[in-house]
């Protein structure tokens, strides 16, 4: 195929449709969910439940259905781009709500990447079936292990007479740990190590679902933004799982692999966290032309330099920088979708949607004086939710850190 | 002679203003920022400090020292301590050191004598106003001269603690002459109405608010400094001097809190700090601070000498809304996941700190 | 559909003019900087590339295969190369290109076919105008329409190639409809003076001059595409997009050489490239080439859907402005001493880089 | 003292006198000299030799003058300070030729820091004497060795007998290393080795005069900037010097530190380079309010965001970065004068000042549009110039490094 920037109809109009849910139950919601931490977005979840059930369904059936993927695997899938689209016109709603939707999320993703046929089936059904929604989660970040996932001190001991992993530790800051584990039928991905002395070869995720014994949540953060969005500590004391729960083999190969493939979830959660960030970006810039054409000042294409004004030339600024994450995302996206390698680009998109994003939220704010530093409008409200993309999924840090080691060709020893 | 040495007395004060900050102030900010309210006590302490008292002319009862240096140094570690409560404490300067400037001998002396009293003064300002756009130079509040009484109309925002004063100045154009003045106000002037405090990203434990004018008629000779008013562009050079210092309070609480987690955070078995990534942040939060506080130093040292500092006070300004932005952004990002947690003081000073840009008046040196 | 992938037949001609301009362009870059001069036979290599030819309308004898995505891809090539053999390369272009899209039959007829020879066409075109301001929107350069004759008047800069063209488009202003539009100014027209080649910080091996129009009275029918005149608008746009391309492929060249640099450069015993404060600049210069390149890319696939790109042209300009700055600039920093050495092409990669923001016309796609 | 931003009227005296010095020899010299590189500024060695020798005799004095120094030591002195500005203003002539001023430049300096009272009267003599000018320079930097100073292969060996110092190897960006050893009666400190196996502890700077036979100039730089100054590579083929010409302790300290008292002249050397800089920015930001002030564009104090235009808001940032750098610059002169530390403000002011000017000038290019990049003015040169000031004397990242491992309290090994 040539070089081509269309997006195909039907992931457009599927994107139209987030952007009516962002706007019909989203917005109007979002000032008081930001105000009042911790309640929950009841409208946004109902409405999308359904809708969500659905599309996780049709992907399950894929994802279980060896023979129909066959055929389709000549056509590039549109699956993350589909789900980019929406992503980024949901966050362009409230990127706190719309890290309740109902679904797996992180958790889901690791299952679809890296499980077996069976425990996609087994575990993924929920958030494809019933009534009542179901959510995902993943427990990977520790107090003493953030970036560096060799550090985590949580284990599984396989209790041999049960065929049950047994598990310890307490994880931190994961996404939707409450609505996984205490508020749904729901599951989250717990990253243990098997084997301490193998280092980060020995680490492999674990499927724990809502009710496990001796697994709950024992704190969620109070935070800058995406409050909407549950973050919990999970505490794990004895929690045992069916010896089936691994995600990956259960015996440790010295060479990583087993580590690396679960890794590469990254790659493919990285450019919807890039998304998101998009979405808040978009949200902002336009809210800003909006108020601005409101004042009189419009923003022309075309113009030299010297006939700008300092805001025109910074709104500018921030569009351009804004396509460009855009674009690199979308190449991100793109790649996975034809299933070819996307690390390089999954990292770039993250790190330069992370900064940009931050950056022209906090712009924004400016820009817009004293209303716009006032919880009167959404816009300090996207500054505060911006900045978590900038963190989460990988710092800025660590994502320039991964472009830097694709680009030498270097190991994470060679260039730590 | 160049000097970077504050005086022994200075150095005194700052020393106690640190202790206060560090001991009285840091130990309640997150609390106050959570509920809105600083708990009680808190300003009072910082009060008898006595910053503004020192400021009055020696005539009055005061130690007649007023030092736009003093000022700089004094406001930096307040903020080192907490923005909210800083401005609080300084929020009766607002109405004094104008005052001590430029009032009248009788407004002087109906006026001044209340700032040396042990609990702080209720008096505070009124210079910005709300909306997107905002000119200092361009006031939209007005006032008509009626005889040697004035008829304000308007609206100001971000006024602080304007529902606790018994008096404000509030500063406004003289309809005909388009010159802008400070006008008193008392409590209970009809026409003025305090609204709810104001919602703000940050300054949550500072309670400010809007208020209206509505051809609300205040009382002869309301007008600071008589027919003579006042000189309104230093007014404004004070203040944005005053903002300047505050930001590098700020930006040093977030840089040297930054480099501290930094070389207490483990990962692959050494300090974060010891990633050049992550040290030339710091290196950087480093230099900026003191770029700026030496900007902020050199327009104070301006308005000491009684010279035009518009330039030295602008440029200081616009340098430390940027560095301070700079300093508490990379500060949440040092911390990565803890700095986007509230009990991390961290994502405070990035709320207060990226609204330096909107503060215009809301302090002064 | 959303694809990132050049055609077979695009992705040919990217390797052929990739191994021109490693093997013939790099090799004498240097040289042709210092001396002011290209190697005979270097351009004419290049032209045989067919680039220009290739967008020829068929019935011209060309494959009428015009394409702004195959001129980006190709631009950047060239210019990582070397900027100065890019843009001599290219110029022929700058009257071919809009001459293809606007003349009229009888025009097109006429000036084409020497698109289509072996050696390069003499011919250029005239857009940018001297002095500290310009604004493409706003010549000053104005055409006073005779009947169906003109008389121009001004003065352009930086005319690539000005003294061996036979024909150049000169773009002006209609003095009475303000419309823009080109015009063909022959060789020897009465009050057309080309001034001795220009001297600029960079570009040295690429002539340009500055040419004046003093009452210069050019024949009819001169103006490109007769009545109906072209568009300009789309002209600028196609500048635009080429401009960001060859800023691109600048931007590239000084990131990989970098690159390369970091991991050959030993310091304490470890190739710089393992220092982060070094690795992440050089990650930073690998995402804006990117992004500089995406942006560009869309731009160009936009121009060949015939939809309005004024838009994307622009901003892929002005990003492709900095990014060309940063990664040459950052290329320097990361090869220390040698970098500002001028026998290493980063230096003058930053010279040339640098001139993005002031080389409206240069190029076109 | 309290806080003081009062340049001396001595020294302001001094730095308007520079001012004429630039405007009247340098400026119209600068282009003819940057076209023709390695022409030589004649006109502006032979107009400030004798005030550079009087100014280098009275400074030569006092420091071989123990006695009178004592009581003077109680006010701070103005050394320094009065160097800053000189250079400030030179470099706001022309930095290429400001480097070629004739004296001990970066050589002296060391003889100054470092040197016993013999070794200053009988090296530094040349600079404070005479009718024909003297330059030194300090070669430090080898091919395989730039900031990484423990790399150094050059090596210097005592012949007992004849008690000689044999020196080989080979330096590289010696700046006016071919004025100090062609071109006149100076001299060259030169980094070399008594000790290969003591890694830095063993380093010390050598005095090796003009005419040391071995000791010659291999090649001149041809360079982006700076074109006036001369960039010399020097090869020591058993180039031999007395006994005496070592600066420091012939002995080999474990604890290394021989080297850190040598490293200390980066300390007085770094704000000095920043005054350079310094004077390039203001060359430009004077030079494009002026070019804007005739197309009728003024800079205006005091102007809120939204009426700015884009240049007026750029120039009032260039405006105040610099400013920035020269207070930065400022203390760190100012805490030299006064004999206290300033490694971190050394450092500090130089990165500030290298990075910010070379933004600056930069900027100043693209403002002043196709003119603004073509050698008709000067402007284009200046940014060519100002490069240099971000790479020597340490990079800019070199010195965040060193400022880095001040405020972390951090070893050269600790943060590498």
């Amino acid at each position: 195929m040539p070089i081509d920037f269309e997006i195909p109809e039907h992931v457009q109009k599927q994107a139209d449709m987030a952007r009516m849910a962002a706007e019909w139950v989203m917005r109007p919601a979002s000032r008081e969910l930001d105000e009042n931490e911790h309640q929950r977005p009841t409208a946004f979840v109902e409405q999308l439940w359904p809708f969500m059930r659905d599309m996780q369904k049709r992907t399950l059936e894929k994802l279980t259905d060896t023979e129909s993927s066959q055929p389709d695997s000549k056509r590039p899938s549109t699956t993350t781009l589909r789900l980019m689209m929406m992503i980024e016109m949901l966050s362009w709603g409230d990127a706190g709500v719309y890290l309740c939707l109902p679904g797996g999320a992180l958790g889901g993703a690791a299952i679809e990447a890296v499980g077996t046929p069976e425990q996609k089936q087994k575990f993924l059904q929920r958030f494809a079936e019933g009534e009542i929604p179901a959510w995902g989660a993943m427990a990977m970040t520790e107090p003493g292990a953030g970036s560096d996932t060799s550090a985590i001190q949580t284990t599984a001991v396989l209790d041999k007479e049960a065929n049950e992993w047994v598990l310890n530790g307490e994880k931190i800051f994961c996404t939707n740990g409450k609505l996984a584990l205490d508020e749904s039928d729901g599951l989250v991905v717990v990253w243990a190590s098997i084997d301490r002395s193998a280092g980060r070869a020995g680490m492999r995720p674990f499927i724990v679902p809502a009710g496990t014994p001796g697994a709950r949540v024992t704190k969620v953060e109070i935070k800058h933004g995406i409050r909407a969005s549950d973050t919990a500590s999970i505490v794990l004391e004895n929690a045992r799982i069916p010896a089936d729960n691994i995600l990956g083999s259960p015996e440790v190969q010295r060479d990583g692999s087993g580590f690396r493939g679960a890794m590469a979830t990254f790659d493919a959660t990285r450019p919807l966290v890039a998304a998101s960030a998009l979405g808040i970006g978009r949200a902002s810039l336009e809210f800003v032309k909006e108020k601005l054409k409101e004042n009189g000042i419009d923003i022309p294409y075309g113009l030299p330099y010297h006939k700008l004004t300092a805001i025109q030339r910074d709104v500018l600024e921030m569009e351009a920088q804004l396509r460009a994450a855009y674009l690199l995302t979308l190449r991100a996206v793109t790649l996975l979708d034809a299933k070819a390698p996307n690390n390089l680009e999954a990292a770039m998109c993250k790190a330069k949607a992370g900064k940009v994003v931050t950056q022209l939220c906090q712009k924004a704010v400016e820009i817009l004086g004293p209303t716009g530093y006032s919880r009167e409008w959404l816009v300090e409200k996207w500054m505060r939710d911006a900045k978590i993309n900038d963190i989460f999924e990988g710092t800025g840090q660590i994502n320039t850190l991964v472009v830097a080691r694709r680009i030498l060709n270097y190991s994470s020893k060679e260039l730590q | 002679m160049v000097s970077f040495t504050p005086t022994d007395e200075q150095q005194q004060l700052v020393d106690i203003i640190r202790r206060y900050a560090v001991n009285d102030v840091r130990a309640v900010a997150h609390e106050a920022d959570e509920t809105g309210k600083i708990p009680e006590g808190v300003v009072e302490t910082g009060w008898q400090i006595g910053l503004v008292p020192t400021a009055i002319p020696e005539e009055l009862g005061g130690f007649g020292e007023m030092s736009a240096i003093t000022g700089v140094l004094a406001a930096e570690e307040l903020a080192y301590g907490d923005l909210s409560v800083a401005m609080a404490v300084m929020a009766p300067a607002l109405f004094a050191y104008p005052m001590a400037l430029y009032g009248t001998a009788e407004q002087r002396e109906n006026w001044l004598p209340m700032f040396l009293e042990e609990s702080p003064a209720p008096a505070t300002a009124a210079l910005l106003e709300p909306g997107v756009f905002f000119d200092p130079n361009d006031l939209q509040t007005t006032a008509t001269a009626e005889g040697d009484k004035a008829r304000l109309n308007g609206v100001k925002a971000c006024v602080p603690l304007a529902l606790d004063a018994s008096v404000m100045l509030v500063y406004a154009k003289d309809s005909e002459t388009g010159s802008t003045d400070a006008y008193l106000v008392q409590r209970g002037t009809d026409g003025v109405i305090i609204e709810a405090p104001e919602q703000l990203m940050g300054l949550r434990a500072l309670p400010t608010y809007r208020v209206k004018f509505n051809d609300a008629r205040v009382d002869a000779p309301c007008k600071l400094g008589g027919a003579v008013g006042s000189n309104y562009e230093t007014i404004l050079n004070r203040s944005r001097v005053a903002l300047a210092a505050l930001a590098v309070g700020v930006a040093r609480g977030a840089a040297e809190y930054a480099r501290d987690y930094a070389k207490e955070r483990q990962t692959f078995g050494a300090p974060i700090a010891t990633r050049q990534a992550i040290a030339f942040m710091l290196a950087e939060m480093a230099i900026e601070v003191d770029a700026a506080r030496l900007m902020t130093w050199e327009a104070a040292w301006k308005l000491d000498k009684g010279e035009d500092a518009t330039k030295e006070a602008y440029l200081a300004k616009q340098y430390a809304d940027k560095a301070v932005l700079f300093a508490t952004d990379s500060a949440v990002q040092v911390l990565g996941g803890y700095g986007f947690i509230r009990e991390f003081p961290v994502e405070r000073w990035l709320r207060n700190g990226r609204g330096f840009t909107a503060f215009d008046g809301l302090a002064i040196v």
